[in-house]
């Protein structure tokens, strides 16, 4: 169904909703009016026709009125939807008062909305009537101001620390005592054991805080605190401009830095309308692919040392050394690695690289094996991962979960193949799902189990890319990127699932807004709900099993 | 799209207790002789700074985006690498002589602040600014971690319609900073720097060529 | 005669030229030389947790395709003296809010509990430092002190997971505890004796003679007793008390300097100890095939010497072969969810354990020593034991050259490097 | 075997141990201190059972009160909630009623001891006691040992059934406890 479509259905349903039907953007968006978002809401989501169960992104973007307009300016919240089943989507927007900008929640209807209303109330005011705890999320509960907003000036101190680094070389040195910046003292509940796992913790895999709960070893409640590497990338976006923010990219997901470049260069090539040459596609996959191997190998191997296990680790570490020595050869970096351009890579891949490549995947299958034998069957390690933190299909999808710990549950979606990018319906590769190999469909098992299976795909799809890869040009020349005012949303399948780039364009050479959509940051909203009754260990083993990588989910 | 769960068996508990036997033990003997066999295998990894077989940096590719070093007597002074540089960690001024010719009075690389994405050097039309690959970068101070590449007053920028060869990579920083980077190699081996001494360019400048090659 | 006493009348008579059994002061130079003897018996125990701690992490280097530490000293064997004084000269940190008596103990108690082990363990035919007549009970009793150690490290530290910790550990000791004394009730049921060197005696030098070739149910005992003993010593897969990856280390959390290194001590000398139990207990401890211990007692001089080197080299080899397996295990297993370390006890170690010391209790009714049918049971269990050591063999041969021809088209080196060959 | 005055310095540590752990238990006002004290009172009681050629019983002690009962009493009080106050959470009730039991029970201990052995006996010989302890709890009090054991059995399961009906509870988000080995 087009949104087009979609907009016929909806003003049937509930006339007067809808305010204006923007189809001349490259992702048509409705415009409700804000008190009738909810039932509209409810009516996209329960309606069989349309089965809207997967709130993709909210968002806001701040628009104030411009000095010599006598439009009002104003807030827009802005909701992509999206049905599985039916294979459609749509955009929905309302516009806020800028004073008061006030709109009902919608997270009771979609859980995954919690934090994304918790994030847009952070960075843009915006309240959400109705949300079960609006608190800041990213940024600590006593910073003043909005910084998304347009107007926002950045304080120079917060409580005697110094907001920027020219500051701190001028004193020499930051200020002695760093305040406690997020709110860990949150009522304890009675007869329970208040613990705090992180924000510098073995199994956090990063700068992440859990308030814990614990009866014993018997979790009560786990809730995630995050915002620790916070580094405000979008804002960052708006003012560096489009070729600026590449490197940036790299580094909201620092294990698969090609994918959000690779989601970067799609969303503004998109704005552009610029063709990428065959060459250059294949560089892409190649590159892609081998970022996901490497990122999967990171995160199964970390799953074992994080229960223990601490050799499988290393050894995967060991065979992604050798993707980084290729990829340093590719693109001159080991992680951050900044290789698309938009119109192409930065460089081609030579011969004797792919060369390499070759040689390494006939080494590293029978090392898959090898894995398999060392850690992947082995009895204590399925015990600690089968039937363990279970995600429903229907939970997953309501939580907003993607990637890997989506299709875990039984839910066969793959960007690459369903809503297919680059050159990826050339290949022939199969979308794994978990197949309960230990326990129940959705376990912790699976979801480790789908990640080695992916690598097996992946390597599937570099042997083929690398037979086809055809002469040619790796890049064409495009001039620095001013594209017209317009809105796109960019997906690709990164190793942690859907990686989208929305990106609001304005006619200058900078973003208006953009906004990164990544899975890790839905991952996290689904352990609160996971967590009671799972045992300390376990939570390690979910948190393992989510693959959660801390700077994506704050950016 | 939605799978139906299919309900879980309960197998027989006699089955199953000895089951759990019989796969902890063979698992774990699975594991053990995995692990055995690494003790018959290469080790992966080498002995950092000092026992290597050769510096690490002449293991990088030559694509390795290393530290930032610039060639002066090939930069004309466009700025362009200090506008696509995200992070404006390049900083450049000249100043011009009453007879036409530009001077520089800075070049300055903060490698605190770099975050060696590329663009600058993929900007670079003249191939004067390049990444190099040395990435040994740590000094005791923040202020040490400004490379400041002009070394003396008076050096002129470079017309483009002349220029000369690019000096070997790496060669300006090490001449630069001397050491940099290099301090800790006890068992350095003897072999001359990557270039054999190369004839001093005919630069704008004159015939004096004060770094070398150290 | 006990060696101390030996060696101090010695004394007596060559020094001070006396009869050590009217002199005055004989006690008073037996007092001196059991100080000694407790003084060499410390540092025989900080000599092989040092070197434990090196080879543990040489292995663990060569598992996972790293070299280990190798640059203090030929090899990095002194590396266990560089971090001993490096651990020496940190700061010994006591938190504020801690439980300071309990915390400042808590590690000589740990350290007292292993060392108090070595006092029955027979290292060679003679040497013994007390062969008690409850050797065997002792061994359990004293450990036991250890789990006190632990919850008082845990308590004292006043941080929750060191609380964690150490609950964790006595949860799990005080459980284990059973199975690994069931096992080893099979052995004292065959010996007859709860002396160690009892034990040692009854069994011979070839391993058909061993305890744990003399029936499938002395088999079975062998790796139950193995499996409680890791699990005793807080090793993977039962290294819940210091896991790391979910509760920081556990007991140890707030330890730091010399303390910290007496939790680390002990936990290197239980693997010594735990391989040494199962090394007299099991596999025929310090016995020299072909000779019979009373004619290494009836020897004289320099031959009683040798003797006694050899017997103590046997021991050494046999344990240090099971610590290096109790190693290989830790870097190959992971670790257990604390409610599957209890089932892995109540639900299968204690069952089958008890059944075990059944079964040898049947076979000792039924089954003379020495008669035809014995001589099959231990051929067969000799042959069993082959069996597992040649498979496994032939497994880690096969895993090698799995990749070997592919690593040398990726490398262009080749793939083999024994253990020996040492960088 | 060891010389007589060695022996006697070790005979008054060991006693002195159990003195003054005892002391300790009674005396220290954190509860926790308290049950840690107990660890030298039995360790100096193995020692007196050493001393008196109770090989096996002094292992025994060491091994039942210290691995198990000791441990126990410290997971009972660790478990305990509200174990936060417990710096000072053994509170005297009074001197004077104590001072009054004190002076009661060591006059009759005392009476006791003197009454019964008066004076000094020899140690009896270092002989192994660990056979002798079998036979007779084998043979001449099977049925006080049988007795004691069942009495046991019925504590264990006692406490099974209490801790089982707690623990049997769903737990808080209605995640039935996982049946898995």
């Amino acid at each position: 169904m087009t949104p087009a479509e979609i907009r016929e259905r909806v003003s049937a349903a509930c006339p007067g909703a809808v305010e204006e039907f923007q189809a001349d953007l490259l992702d048509p968006v409705l415009r409700l009016r804000p008190d009738r978002l909810r039932e509209v809401c409810r009516f996209l989501r329960d309606d069989p026709g349309l089965r809207l169960h997967y709130l993709r992104l909210v968002t806001g973007i701040d628009r104030p009125a411009a000095a010599d307009s006598e439009t009002p300016g104003g807030i827009d919240v802005v909701y992509h939807l999206w049905s599985y089943e039916l294979r459609h989507g749509c955009q929905l927007r309302v516009r806020l008062d800028r004073a008061n900008p006030v709109v009902e929640t919608v997270s009771d209807l979609w859980p995954d909305a919690n934090w994304y209303e918790r994030e847009c109330f952070d960075l843009l005011g915006v309240t959400f009537a109705g949300h079960p705890g609006l608190t800041r999320l990213l940024m600590p509960a006593d910073w003043v101001g909005h910084p998304l907003r347009k107007d926002y000036a950045r304080p120079e101190r917060y409580h005697g620390l110094p907001t920027s680094r020219a500051t701190v070389l001028a004193e020499g040195r930051a200020a002695e005592v760093a305040p406690a910046m997020h709110d860990t003292k949150a009522q304890p509940i009675e007869g329970y054991l208040r613990l705090n796992m992180g924000p510098h913790h073995p199994a956090t895999h990063g700068v992440i805080n859990f308030l814990l709960e614990t009866d014993g070893e018997i979790l009560k409640k786990a809730t995630p605190d995050v915002g620790y590497l916070h580094r405000g990338i979008e804002k960052l976006a708006e003012q560096v401009g489009y070729v600026g923010t590449m490197p940036y990219t790299d580094r909201v997901d620092y294990l698969g830095a090609m994918f959000t470049n690779h989601g970067w260069a799609l969303a503004v090539e998109k704005l552009l309308g610029v063709e990428v040459p065959r060459r250059a596609e294949f560089c892409r996959v190649i590159a892609s692919e081998l970022n996901r191997i490497a990122s999967h190998l990171i995160s199964t191997g970390s799953l074992a040392m994080d229960l223990g296990a601490f050799t499988p680790f290393l050894h995967w570490i060991r065979e992604r050394e050798t993707i980084n020595d290729i990829m340093e050869r590719i693109c001159g970096a080991r992680l951050t690695y900044n290789y698309l351009r938009f119109g192409g890579v930065s460089r081609d891949i030579d011969p004797e690289t792919l060369d390499k490549i070759k040689h390494w995947i006939d080494h590293f299958e029978p090392m898959m094996d090898e894995f398999d034998r060392l850690i992947s069957s082995n009895e204590i390690f399925v015990r600690r991962l089968a039937g363990v933190a279970v995600i429903s299909p229907a939970d997953a999808i309501a939580y907003g979960l993607v990637g890997p710990n989506l299709r875990a549950s039984g839910v066969a979606w793959d960007t690459r193949r369903d809503e297919p990018y680059s050159i990826y319906p050339e290949f022939a590769f199969d979308v794994v799902t978990g197949r309960a190999v230990h326990g129940t469909l959705g376990d912790a098992y699976d979801r480790y189990d789908c990640r080695l299976r992916e690598i097996k795909e992946s390597l599937k799809i570099l042997r083929q890319a690398m037979a086809a890869i055809p002469e040619g040009e790796a890049r064409v020349k495009v001039p620095r990127p001013k594209p017209a005012a317009n809105e796109v949303y960019a997906r690709v399948e990164g190793p942690r699932g859907e990686c989208g780039f929305y990106v609001v364009s304005d006619g200058t050479e900078k973003p208006y807004r953009a906004r990164f959509r990544t899975g890790s940051f839905t991952a996290m909203t689904i352990i609160e709900h996971l967590s009671p009754g799972l045992m300390l260990a376990d939570l390690v083993a979910l948190i393992g099993s989510l693959d959660v990588i801390a700077p994506e989910i704050d950016r | 799209m939605v799978p139906a769960v299919p309900p879980p068996v309960r197998p027989n508990p006699v089955r199953a207790y000895f089951g759990n036997i019989r796969r902890a033990v063979s698992s774990t003997f699975e594991g053990m002789t995995v692990t055995m066999s690494w003790l018959f295998r290469r080790p992966s990894t080498i002995q950092y700074p000092d026992r290597t077989e050769k510096p690490v940096r002449e293991m990088l590719p030559e694509t390795y985006r290393g530290l930032l070093e610039v060639d002066l007597s090939r930069c004309t002074a466009c700025l362009l690498c200090a506008k696509t540089c995200p992070l404006g960690c390049i900083s450049i001024e000249t100043c011009k002589h009453p007879d036409g010719a530009r001077e520089f009075q800075t070049f300055d690389i903060d490698n605190g602040l770099c975050m060696f994405c590329g663009l600058c050097a993929e900007a670079c039309n003249f191939d004067a600014l390049a990444h190099t690959r040395e990435f040994e970068a740590s000094v005791s101070s923040a202020e040490q971690l400004t490379v400041r590449f002009v070394d003396r007053p008076g050096r002129l920028v470079a017309k483009a319609k002349d220029l000369p060869p690019r000096r070997p990579r790496g060669s300006i920083l090490a001449a630069l900073i001397p050491g940099f980077g290099r301090r800790r190699r006890r068992a350095a081996p003897p072999e001359p720097p990557a270039s054999p001494a190369p004839a001093p360019a005919a630069g704008a400048e004159g015939p004096e060529n004060p770094e070398g090659t150290a | 005669m006990n060696i101390i006493q030996h060696v101090a009348n010695l004394l007596i008579r060559s020094v001070f030229h006396a009869d050590p059994a009217s002199w005055p002061w004989t006690w008073l130079v037996q007092a001196v030389v059991i100080g000694i003897a407790a003084f060499l018996a410390f540092a025989f125990v900080a000599i092989f947790a040092g070197p434990v701690s090196w080879i543990e992490r040489r292995i663990a280097g060569r598992i996972q395709s790293r070299i280990g530490p190798n640059r203090v000293g030929p090899q990095g064997v002194l590396q266990w003296l560089a971090d001993g004084v490096k651990c020496w000269l940190k700061e010994d940190l006591v938190p504020a809010a801690a439980d300071r008596p309990l915390f400042l103990a808590a590690p000589y108690l740990v350290f007292t509990g292993m060392f108090g082990a070595f006092v029955v363990l027979p290292f060679g035919a003679q040497v013994v430092a007390a062969d008690l007549n409850v050797g065997i009970l002792y061994l359990l009793a004293i450990t036991s002190l250890v789990v006190v150690g632990l919850l008082m490290a845990g308590w004292g530290s006043n941080s929750k997971w060191a609380l964690f910790g150490g609950v964790r550990s006595a949860a799990q000791l005080v459980s284990y505890e059973v199975p690994s004394a069931f096992s080893l009730l099979c052995v004292v049921l065959l010996a007859g004796t709860l002396s160690t060197q009892g034990i040692v005696a009854a069994q011979g030098g070839w391993p058909w003679d061993w305890f744990i070739f003399r029936n499938p149910f002395m088999f079975a005992a062998f790796f139950l007793y193995f499996t409680a003993a890791i699990a005793e010593g807080n090793r993977t897969p039962f290294d819940l008390p210091e896991a790391e990856s979910e509760i920081v280390a556990g007991y140890n959390i707030e330890y730091s300097g010399m303390r910290f290194l007496f939790f680390l001590f002990a936990e290197w000398a239980n693997i010594w100890i735990m391989a040494a139990i199962s090394a007299f207990a099991f596999l025929g401890g310090w016995q020299i095939p072909g000779i019979a211990p009373e004619q290494i007692a009836a020897t004289k001089g320099w031959e009683f010497v040798g003797w006694q080197a050899l017997s103590w080299t046997i021991f050494l080899v046999k344990a240090t072969f099971l610590v290096f397996v109790v190693i290989q295990i830790r870097w190959t297993l992971p670790r257990l969810r604390v409610d599957q370390l209890m089932i892995t006890c109540w639900k299968y170690l204690v069952p089958l354990s008890m059944l075990m010391v059944l079964g040898v209790l049947v076979l000792l009714a039924l089954v003379p020593e020495g008669g035809g049918a014995d001589t099959i049971l231990r051929g067969a269990m000799v042959g069993l034991g082959l069996a597992v050591v040649l498979v496994s063999a032939l497994r880690v041969r096969r895993t090698f050259r799995v990749d070997r021809e592919h690593y040398r088209e990726m490398e262009g080196r080749d793939l083999w490097y024994p253990p020996y060959r040492l960088p | 075997m060891i010389p007589e005055p060695v022996r006697a310095l070790l005979f008054y540590l060991c006693a002195g141990l159990a003195l003054a752990g005892g002391c300790w238990v009674a005396f220290a006002r954190n509860i926790v201190h308290s049950a840690f004290a107990l660890l030298a009172t039995f360790a100096g009681v193995a020692g007196l059972y050493a001393f008196l050629s109770a090989d096996f019983l002094a292992v025994v002690q060491l091994m039942i009160y210290v691995g198990g009962v000791l441990v126990l009493i410290l997971f009972a009080l660790m478990l305990t909630s509200r174990i936060e106050e417990a710096r000072v959470s053994n509170p005297t009730i009074g001197l004077v009623p104590g001072a009054v039991v004190l002076i009661a029970v060591s006059a009759l201990l005392v009476y006791a001891c003197v009454k019964e052995f008066g004076g000094t006996t020899d140690l009896p010989p270092g002989e192994p006691t660990t056979a002798g302890i079998g036979d007779a709890l084998l043979s001449r009090y099977v049925l006080p040992f049988e007795v004691i054991s069942v009495l046991l059995l019925a504590v264990l399961l006692g406490a099974v059934t209490i801790a089982g009906g707690r623990l049997r509870k769903p737990a808080p988000g209605g995640k039935p406890g996982k049946e898995r080995p």
